[in-house]
C-alpha cells in the first residue's frame, strides 16, 4: 500500500550522518559569523542559518520530507500563523510615530513620570 | 399518513436495553471513563455549574446598577463581580460549552466513529478543565479578582490587590484543556471518518467544529504563554509588560487579543454549526449553499486571526496599523453575512415546523443579526473612537455571545436531548422558555446600545443619573432572562429521568447520529456505518418515513440506503 | 474501549492508528510553535526597543558553553533519529543504546545549563530585587571566575552601553527575563522529553517496539527534535546577535 | 439632555457631527439589512410552514449567482463603511499644528491637567470655544482613558509613553469627561467636567482665581474638586484615612509616634504628604504644592475642622485609638 510506504519510510543512517555533520558545520559557521559585525545583517545571517538548520531537522530527522501532504500542511499552517503573530504585531511597532514625530522605539519614554509602586 | 406520527406516539417505545449510560455503574466508571459521551456529560455538569456562578455575578451587577449611586455593593466588590462574571462566563462557560459538551458527544457519532481519536486525552482535558476551574474558584474565594477579564497590565501585574496569580494560573491551565479538545477534534475528523463520509458529506456542525479547533490549536497557546508571563511578572517581577521597568503594556494587549479575538469565534462558530443543523432539519430541506457555509466557517477561522488589534484602536497603536486592521475587520464580517443569508434562504421551499430547537434557531438568527451588524459599528474606526469601551461594546458582545452562542447552545441541547438521554423534553414549556429568553434578552441588552452611544463607559459601579432609565430597563430584562435560564435547567433535568421516551429519530433528522439508538451504545454503532447520502438529504432517505414526492415506496419496505 | 494487541478499540486498522498518532503529535507541535511564538514576540519587541541593553546581555553569556550545548543537543537529535531507525528496522539491541545515548546527551545539556544558571545567580544577573548588571565590575573580588582582562572589557562595554541607555540596569533585566523565560521553558520541555525517553527505554528493554509497531518511539522522537529546533533558534537569539558590535 | 429617553449626546466638537454622520450611515444600512432579513425570514416561516407531518421541503440546494451576489454586495457596502470611518479616524489621529497644548496626567483615580501657561486643574478642564485643543496624555500608574462623549473622542492614557487626542470645541457649555479604561477601584468616579468657554472669558479665567465667601463650604468644594474625596472616604474604607473628627485629635503615625492634627500638621500633610504617614496607610497621596494657594489651604482646613462633629468610623479613622494615644 502506497499510504503505508509514506508513513514507514525508513531513512538510511547515512542520511542522518550527513545531516548531523551539516548541522554541526552550520553551528560553527553561525558562531564564526557572530565575531564579524555585519550591522543590521547580524540578525539576518543568524536567523537564516538557524532556519536552515531547523529545516534540515524537520525534513530529515522528523521525516517531514517523506510524510503525507497532510503533515506538510500542518507544518506550513504552524509557520504561517507564527509569522502572522510576529509580523502583524511588528507592523504596529514599526509604523508608530508619536505626537513629536518621533518613531518607535525612540518614542518610548520611561522617564515620563517616576512611578514607584505605592 | 406517514410513519412519523406513529413513531412519536406509538406505545411500544422503550429505552434500549444496553446504552452508554448503563453499560457500567459506579462513580469510578464515570470519573475514569474514556467514552466521549460520558465525558460530554461530565462537561455538561461542570459547565452548568460555572454558568450559574457566572449568572449569579451577572445578577448582582444588574441589581447594583438599578440606581446611579449603586446602593448594593462597594466599588471593590462591584469590580470583583464584573471581573469574575467575565472570567467565569468566557473561560469556563462559553469556550467549553458547545465544543466540549455537544461537540464531544456528537462528532464521533456524526462521522460514524466509535470514539474520538484520543479518548484518554479527552478525559485528561476534562480533568485539566476542573483543575483550572478550581484555581479560579480558589481565587474568587480568597480575595476575588478585580482586573477585568482582560487582565490588562500593569493593573493586573503591579497594582491590583486581589488574588490575580491563582486566577491567571487557573485560566492558563484551562487553556490546555481547550487545546487538547481542539487537537482531538482535528485528528478525529481527519482520520476517523466512516467509509463514505467524505469531507463534503460532513454535517456543517462538524465543519464548524473543525474551524473552531483550528482556532483553539493556534490561538490558545499564545494566551497561555501570555498569562504565564503575566503571572511570572506578578510573582517574580519579570518586566515585559511593566512600564516601570521599560516593558510595554500594549505588547500584553497584542498577545492577549491575538487569542482573545479569535476566541470569540471559538464561542460563536460552534453555535453557527448547531444552527446549520437545526434549520435544515426543521425545514426538512438541504441547507442552501452547503459548500459556501462550510467554506465560510474556515474563512472565519483564518481571517479571524488577522483582526485582533481592533480591540486596540485607541491605545495609541500606529494609525496605519489601525486602518489595516479595520479593513480586515470588515472582511471577516462577510463570511458571517454569507452564513446568515444562506440560513434564511434555506427556509424557502421548506416544510417548517416550530419545535423548540427551531425557535432557538430563529432567536439566534435575530440576535446574531443585531450582534453581527453592531460589530460593523465597532470595526468602523470613526465610530469606534466614540463607542469603544462603552456599553455599546458590552451590548454588542452579549448579543453575539449570549444571543448567539447561548441560544445556539440551548437550541442544540434541546435538539439532541432525546439522543443524549433517550427522552423528550416537555415541548410547550420549552417553547415558552425560548420566548421568555428572547424577550428578556432583548430587554436586557438593547438599552445598553443606547447607553453606549450616550457615552456611559463600561465597568462603572456608579454613573451619572441621566443614564438611569436605560439601566433600569436592562435590570428588568435581566430578571426575565434569569427565569429564562432557570426553566430549561429544571425541565431538562426532569426530562432526563421522566420525559417521554423519544425513539431513535424523533424529528426525524438525517445525521448519522440519528441512525443509532438513543441513548447510543458505548461503541456508538453496532456495525461501522457506510455513508451513501449527502448531508441533510431528506429526499433519498426513505427509512425516515417522510412523504417524498415521486417516491411511492412504503417506509416499512424501503431499502437500507437511498435508491439513487 | 477494548484493546486488541497493539490496536486500540476506537481504530479499525494499525495504519489508521499510527497515522492518527503522528498527526496528533504534529498538531501538538504546532501549538508548541505558537506557545514559544508568544515569548519570542516579547523578546523581539524588547530587543528592538532596548538594543543596547540586549546586546550587553548577550555579551555576558558564555559562547563556549552555549555553543557546546548546541552541539550536544544536535547530537542528541541525531541519536534519537538513529533510535527511530533502530525501531523501524527491528534492531532490538541498538534501540536501547541509542535511547540511552540521547538521555545521556540530554543530561550533559542540563549539566552545562546548570553551570550557566549558577553563574548568573552568582553574578546577580537574575531578574528581581537583587538584579545588578554592574555587580561584577563593582565587586571584582566576588566574581573571581571572571579574569581581570575580561572584567576590564566588561566594564568598558557596560560604560559604553550606559552612555547610550541610562536605564541599562532596568532594560538588561528585560533581557534576562527573556533569557530565563525562554531557556527555562525550553529546559522544562527537555525535562518532559527526558521523562518520555526513560519510558521508551523501559519499553525497549522489554522489546515492546517492533518494525510493525513503534509509534511511541516515532512520536517521542518528533517531540525531541522539536525541542532541538527551539534551541537552534534560542542559541543565536540569546547568545550571538550583536555580540561583537 | 431634556428628553426622558435620550438617544444622542450633545454634539459639541468638530468630530461630533462627523462621527454621528458615519454612525447614521452605518445604522441606516444595517437597519435596512436587518429588517430585510427579518421580514424575509418571517415571510418564509409562514409561507412554508409544515402542513402535514410527513411533508418534506423542496430539493433546492443553492444558487451560485445568489451566493456571489450576497458576497459581493455586502463587501462593497462594508468597504464604504471602512473608508468613511478611516477618514474620520485618520483626521482624529493627525492633529493640526496650531493647537493649544494641554498636559493631562491620569493617576488612580484623578486627572491632573495643566494649561499652557502652567495653570493647573484637577478633574476640571477649561477650554476656549473654536480653538484646536491637543491633549498630551500620560499616566502615572495604570492605563486610563480620557473620554468626552459630547466631543466623541477618547484615547487611552498609557504609562511609559505619550498619547495625544485633539478636538475643536464648537458649543459653549459644561460636558462630562470620563475614564473609560478600567483602572481599579474608583474607576467610575475618575471623571470630571470640561467647560467650553468664550475665548475672552477663557483668557480672563486663565489669569484669575475665583474666591469663595464661606471658607468651610469653599473647602468642601475643593475637597471634591481636588479628588481628595476619592481616597479620604468618610466611612474609612478608602485608601486614605477618614478625616472625620481628626481636627484637634491625636493621630498615630507609621513610625509609632503621635501628633496633634492642628492647622500646621494639616498644611504639611497637604503640601508634603509623605512627611508624616498615618499608621496603616501607604504614602500614595500626591503633593499639592503649587496646586493649591494658601487661601485654598485655609479653606480646606476650615472644611476638615467642620468634620469634627461627624461620626468617626470604627476602622480606617485618622484619629488615633484611645489606648495608643496615651503613650
Amino acid at each position: 500500500m502506497s499510504e503505508q510506504e509514506h508513513i514507514d519510510h525508513i531513512v538510511p543512517p547515512s542520511t542522518y550522518i550527513t545531516i548531523i555533520i551539516t548541522l554541526l558545520c552550520l553551528t560553527a559557521l553561525t558562531v564564526a559569523a557572530a565575531y564579524v559585525d555585519l550591522g543590521i545583517f547580524n540578525i539576518v545571517v543568524a536567523l537564516a542559518i538557524a532556519t536552515l538548520k531547523a529545516t534540515l531537522v524537520v525534513l530529515f530527522f522528523m521525516h517531514a520530507k517523506y510524510s503525507p501532504k497532510r503533515t506538510k500542511l500542518v507544518i506550513m499552517a504552524g509557520i504561517f500563523w507564527l509569522l502572522i503573530l510576529l509580523f502583524m504585531t511588528l507592523s504596529d511597532y514599526a509604523s508608530r510615530v508619536d505626537y513629536r514625530g518621533i518613531r518607535y522605539p525612540m518614542s518610548q519614554n520611561t522617564h515620563f513620570i517616576a512611578s514607584p509602586r505605592a | 399518513m406517514s410513519a412519523v406520527t406513529k413513531t412519536n406516539t406509538g406505545p411500544a417505545l422503550q429505552l434500549p436495553e444496553k446504552t452508554y449510560l448503563n453499560s457500567t455503574y459506579g462513580i469510578r466508571s464515570w470519573l475514569l471513563t474514556t467514552d466521549h459521551k460520558r465525558i460530554a456529560l461530565l462537561y455538561l455538569i461542570s459547565v452548568t455549574f460555572f454558568f450559574f456562578i457566572g449568572g449569579f455575578f451577572a445578577m448582582m451587577i444588574r441589581l447594583h446598577l438599578l440606581t446611579p449611586s449603586g446602593y448594593l455593593l462597594s466599588a471593590d466588590t462591584y469590580n470583583r463581580m464584573f471581573t469574575m462574571h467575565g472570567v467565569t462566563m468566557i473561560f469556563f462557560f462559553l469556550i467549553p460549552s458547545i465544543p466540549a459538551i455537544l461537540g464531544n458527544f456528537l462528532i464521533p457519532l456524526m462521522i460514524g466513529a466509535k470514539d474520538l481519536a484520543f479518548p484518554k486525552i479527552n478525559l485528561l482535558s476534562w480533568y485539566i478543565y476542573i483543575i483550572g476551574g478550581s484555581f479560579t474558584l480558589y481565587s474568587m474565594i480568597t480575595g476575588g479578582l478585580d482586573t477585568g477579564w482582560t487582565f490588562y497590565t500593569p493593573l493586573s501585574t503591579v497594582y491590583s490587590n486581589s488574588a490575580v496569580a491563582p486566577a491567571v494560573v487557573g485560566v492558563f491551565i484551562t487553556g490546555f484543556s481547550s487545546i487538547l479538545t481542539g487537537l482531538n477534534f482535528l485528528v478525529t475528523v481527519h482520520t476517523m471518518r466512516a467509509p463514505g463520509m467524505t469531507w463534503f458529506r460532513l454535517p456543517l456542525f462538524v465543519w464548524a467544529h473543525y474551524a473552531t479547533s483550528v482556532v483553539m490549536i493556534l490561538g490558545t497557546p499564545v494566551i497561555a504563554i501570555t498569562l504565564g508571563l503575566a503571572a511570572m511578572e506578578r510573582v517574580f517581577g519579570l518586566g515585559f509588560f511593566n512600564p516601570a521597568m521599560g516593558g510595554d503594556p500594549i505588547l500584553f494587549q497584542h498577545l492577549f487579543w491575538f487569542y482573545s479575538h479569535p476566541a470569540v469565534y471559538i464561542m460563536i462558530l460552534p453555535a453557527m454549526g448547531v444552527i446549520s443543523e437545526l434549520i435544515p432539519t426543521f425545514a426538512r430541506k438541504k441547507l442552501f449553499g452547503y459548500h459556501f457555509v462550510a467554506a465560510a466557517s474556515l474563512a472565519i477561522a483564518v481571517i479571524g486571526f488577522l483582526v485582533w488589534t481592533h480591540h486596540m484602536f485607541l491605545t495609541g497603536q500606529s494609525t496605519y496599523s489601525a486602518v489595516a486592521f479595520s479593513f480586515l475587520t470588515f472582511l471577516v464580517a462577510i463570511p458571517s453575512a454569507i452564513k446568515t443569508f444562506n440560513w434564511t434562504a434555506t427556509l424557502f421551499g421548506g416544510s417548517i415546523s416550530f419545535d423548540t430547537p427551531m425557535l432557538y434557531a430563529f432567536g439566534f438568527l435575530g440576535l446574531f443579526l443585531v450582534g453581527g451588524l453592531t460589530g460593523l459599528f465597532l470595526g468602523c474606526l470613526g465610530i469606534d473612537m466614540h463607542v469603544h469601551d462603552t456599553y455599546f461594546v458590552v451590548a454588542h458582545f452579549h448579543y453575539i455571545m449570549v444571543g448567539g452562542a447561548v441560544m445556539g447552545y440551548l437550541g442544540g441541547l434541546h435538539f439532541w436531548w432525546p439522543k443524549i438521554t433517550g427522552r423528550m423534553y416537555p415541548e410547550w414549556i420549552a417553547r415558552i422558555a425560548a420566548l421568555v429568553l428572547f424577550v428578556g434578552f432583548n430587554l436586557t441588552f438593547f438599552p445598553q446600545f443606547v447607553l453606549g452611544y450616550l457615552g456611559m463607559p463600561r465597568r462603572y459601579h456608579v454613573y451619572p443619573p441621566e443614564f438611569q432609565v436605560y439601566n433600569v430597563m436592562s435590570t428588568a430584562g435581566a430578571s426575565i432572562l434569569a427565569i429564562g435560564y432557570l426553566l430549561p435547567m429544571v425541565y431538562l433535568t426532569w426530562a432526563a429521568f421522566y420525559g417521554k421516551v423519544a425513539g431513535n429519530n424523533p424529528w426525524p433528522a438525517t445525521g448519522l447520529e440519528w441512525t443509532t439508538q438513543s441513548p447510543p451504545l458505548t461503541e456508538n454503532f453496532e456495525v461501522t456505518p457506510v455513508v451513501t447520502w449527502e448531508a441533510y438529504d431528506f429526499h433519498n432517505r426513505p427509512e425516515l418515513g417522510l412523504d417524498v414526492p415521486g417516491h411511492t415506496g412504503s417506509p416499512t419496505v424501503a431499502p437500507a440506503h437511498g435508491d439513487d | 474501549m477494548h484493546r486488541t494487541g497493539a490496536l486500540y478499540g476506537q481504530f479499525e486498522t494499525l495504519e489508521q492508528q499510527k497515522e492518527t498518532a503522528s498527526l496528533g503529535m504534529w498538531i501538538f507541535l504546532v501549538t508548541e510553535v505558537m506557545f514559544f511564538g508568544g515569548i519570542m514576540l516579547a523578546y523581539t519587541i524588547n530587543r528592538h526597543t532596548y538594543f543596547h541593553a540586549f546586546a550587553m546581555g548577550s555579551k555576558t553569556l558564555s559562547l563556549g558553553l552555549g555553543g557546546t550545548n548546541t552541539a550536544v543537543l544536535i547530537a542528541s537529535s541525531f541519536t534519537m533519529a538513529m533510535g527511530v531507525w533502530s525501531a523501524q528496522t527491528g534492531k532490538k539491541k541498538l534501540l536501547p543504546m541509542f535511547l540511552s545515548l540521547t538521555i545521556l546527551l540530554g543530561f550533559i545539556f542540563f549539566g552545562i545549563k546548570y553551570v550557566e544558571y549558577a553563574q548568573k545567580f552568582h553574578h546577580h544577573l537574575v531578574p528581581g530585587r537583587n538584579f545588578d548588571i554592574t555587580y561584577c565590575i563593582d565587586n571584582p573580588n566576588k566574581c573571581e571566575d571572571i579574569d581581570a582582562k575580561d572584567l576590564a572589557q566588561e566594564r568598558h562595554e557596560i560604560e559604553e552601553a550606559m552612555a547610550a541607555d541610562p536605564d541599562l540596569n532596568a532594560h538588561a533585566q528585560l533581557y534576562y527575563s527573556a533569557y530565563f523565560g525562554m531557556t527555562g521553558l525550553h529546559a522544562l520541555h527537555m525535562v518532559i522529553g527526558a521523562g518520555l525517553l526513560f519510558w521508551l527505554l523501559a519499553g525497549s528493554l522489554q522489546g515492546r517496539f517492533t518494525p510493525e509497531w513503534n509509534t511511541p518511539v516515532d512520536i517521542v522522537g518528533l517531540y525531541w527534535h522539536f525541542v532541538d529546533i527551539v534551541w537552534i533558534y534560542l542559541f543565536p537569539l540569546l547568545y550571538l546577535i550583536d555580540r561583537h558590535k | 439632555m431634556q428628553s426622558p429617553l435620550p438617544f444622542f449626546p450633545d454634539e459639541a466638537s468638530n468630530f461630533a457631527p462627523k462621527v454621528d454622520a458615519v454612525f447614521m450611515f452605518v445604522l441606516l444600512t444595517c437597519l435596512f439589512f436587518a429588517v430585510l432579513v427579518t421580514l424575509v425570514a418571517i415571510y418564509a416561516a409562514f409561507k412554508y410552514r409544515r402542513t402535514s407531518p410527513g411533508q418534506v421541503g423542496s430539493a433546492l440546494e443553492g444558487n451560485l449567482l445568489l451566493e456571489i451576489g450576497w458576497t459581493v454586495i455586502p463587501l462593497l457596502i462594508a468597504m464604504v463603511m471602512f473608508a468613511w470611518g478611516a477618514v474620520v479616524y485618520v483626521n482624529f489621529r493627525t492633529a493640526p499644528t496650531d493647537t493649544l497644548d494641554i498636559y493631562v496626567v491620569g493617576k488612580q483615580w484623578m486627572w491632573k491637567l495643566q494649561q499652557p501657561n502652567g495653570k493647573r486643574e484637577i478633574n476640571e478642564l477649561h477650554v476656549p470655544l473654536n480653538r484646536n485643543i491637543k491633549l498630551i496624555l500620560g499616566s502615572e500608574d495604570v492605563i486610563h482613558n480620557f473620554y468626552v462623549p459630547a466631543f466623541r473622542v477618547k484615547m487611552d492614557v498609557v504609562p511609559g509613553r505619550y498619547n495625544t487626542l485633539w478636538f475643536r470645541p464648537t458649543k459653549l457649555g459644561k460636558y462630562h469627561f470620563f475614564c473609560s479604561q478600567y483602572c481599579g477601584t474608583n474607576h467610575a468616579v475618575m471623571g470630571g467636567w470640561v467647560t467650553v468657554m468664550d475665548p475672552a472669558e477663557y483668557a480672563a479665567w486663565l489669569s484669575n482665581e475665583a474666591g469663595d465667601v464661606n471658607p468651610a463650604s469653599a473647602g468642601e468644594k475643593l475637597f471634591t474638586q481636588l479628588a481628595c474625596v476619592t481616597c479620604h472616604l468618610g466611612n474609612g474604607t478608602g485608601r486614605a484615612p477618614s478625616l472625620n473628627g481628626v481636627y484637634g485629635a491625636k493621630v498615630l503615625l507609621a513610625d509609632g509616634t503621635t501628633v496633634t492634627a492642628d492647622d500646621a500638621y494639616l498644611r504639611e500633610s497637604i503640601l508634603q504628604p509623605k512627611a508624616k504617614i498615618v499608621a496603616g496607610y501607604q504614602p500614595v497621596m500626591p503633593t499639592f504644592q503649587g496646586l493649591v494657594t494658601e487661601e485654598q489651604i485655609l479653606n480646606l482646613t476650615a472644611y476638615i475642622k467642620s468634620l469634627q462633629s461627624q461620626p468617626v468610623p470604627a476602622k480606617g479613622a485618622g484619629v488615633a485609638p484611645a489606648s495608643t494615644g496615651k503613650k
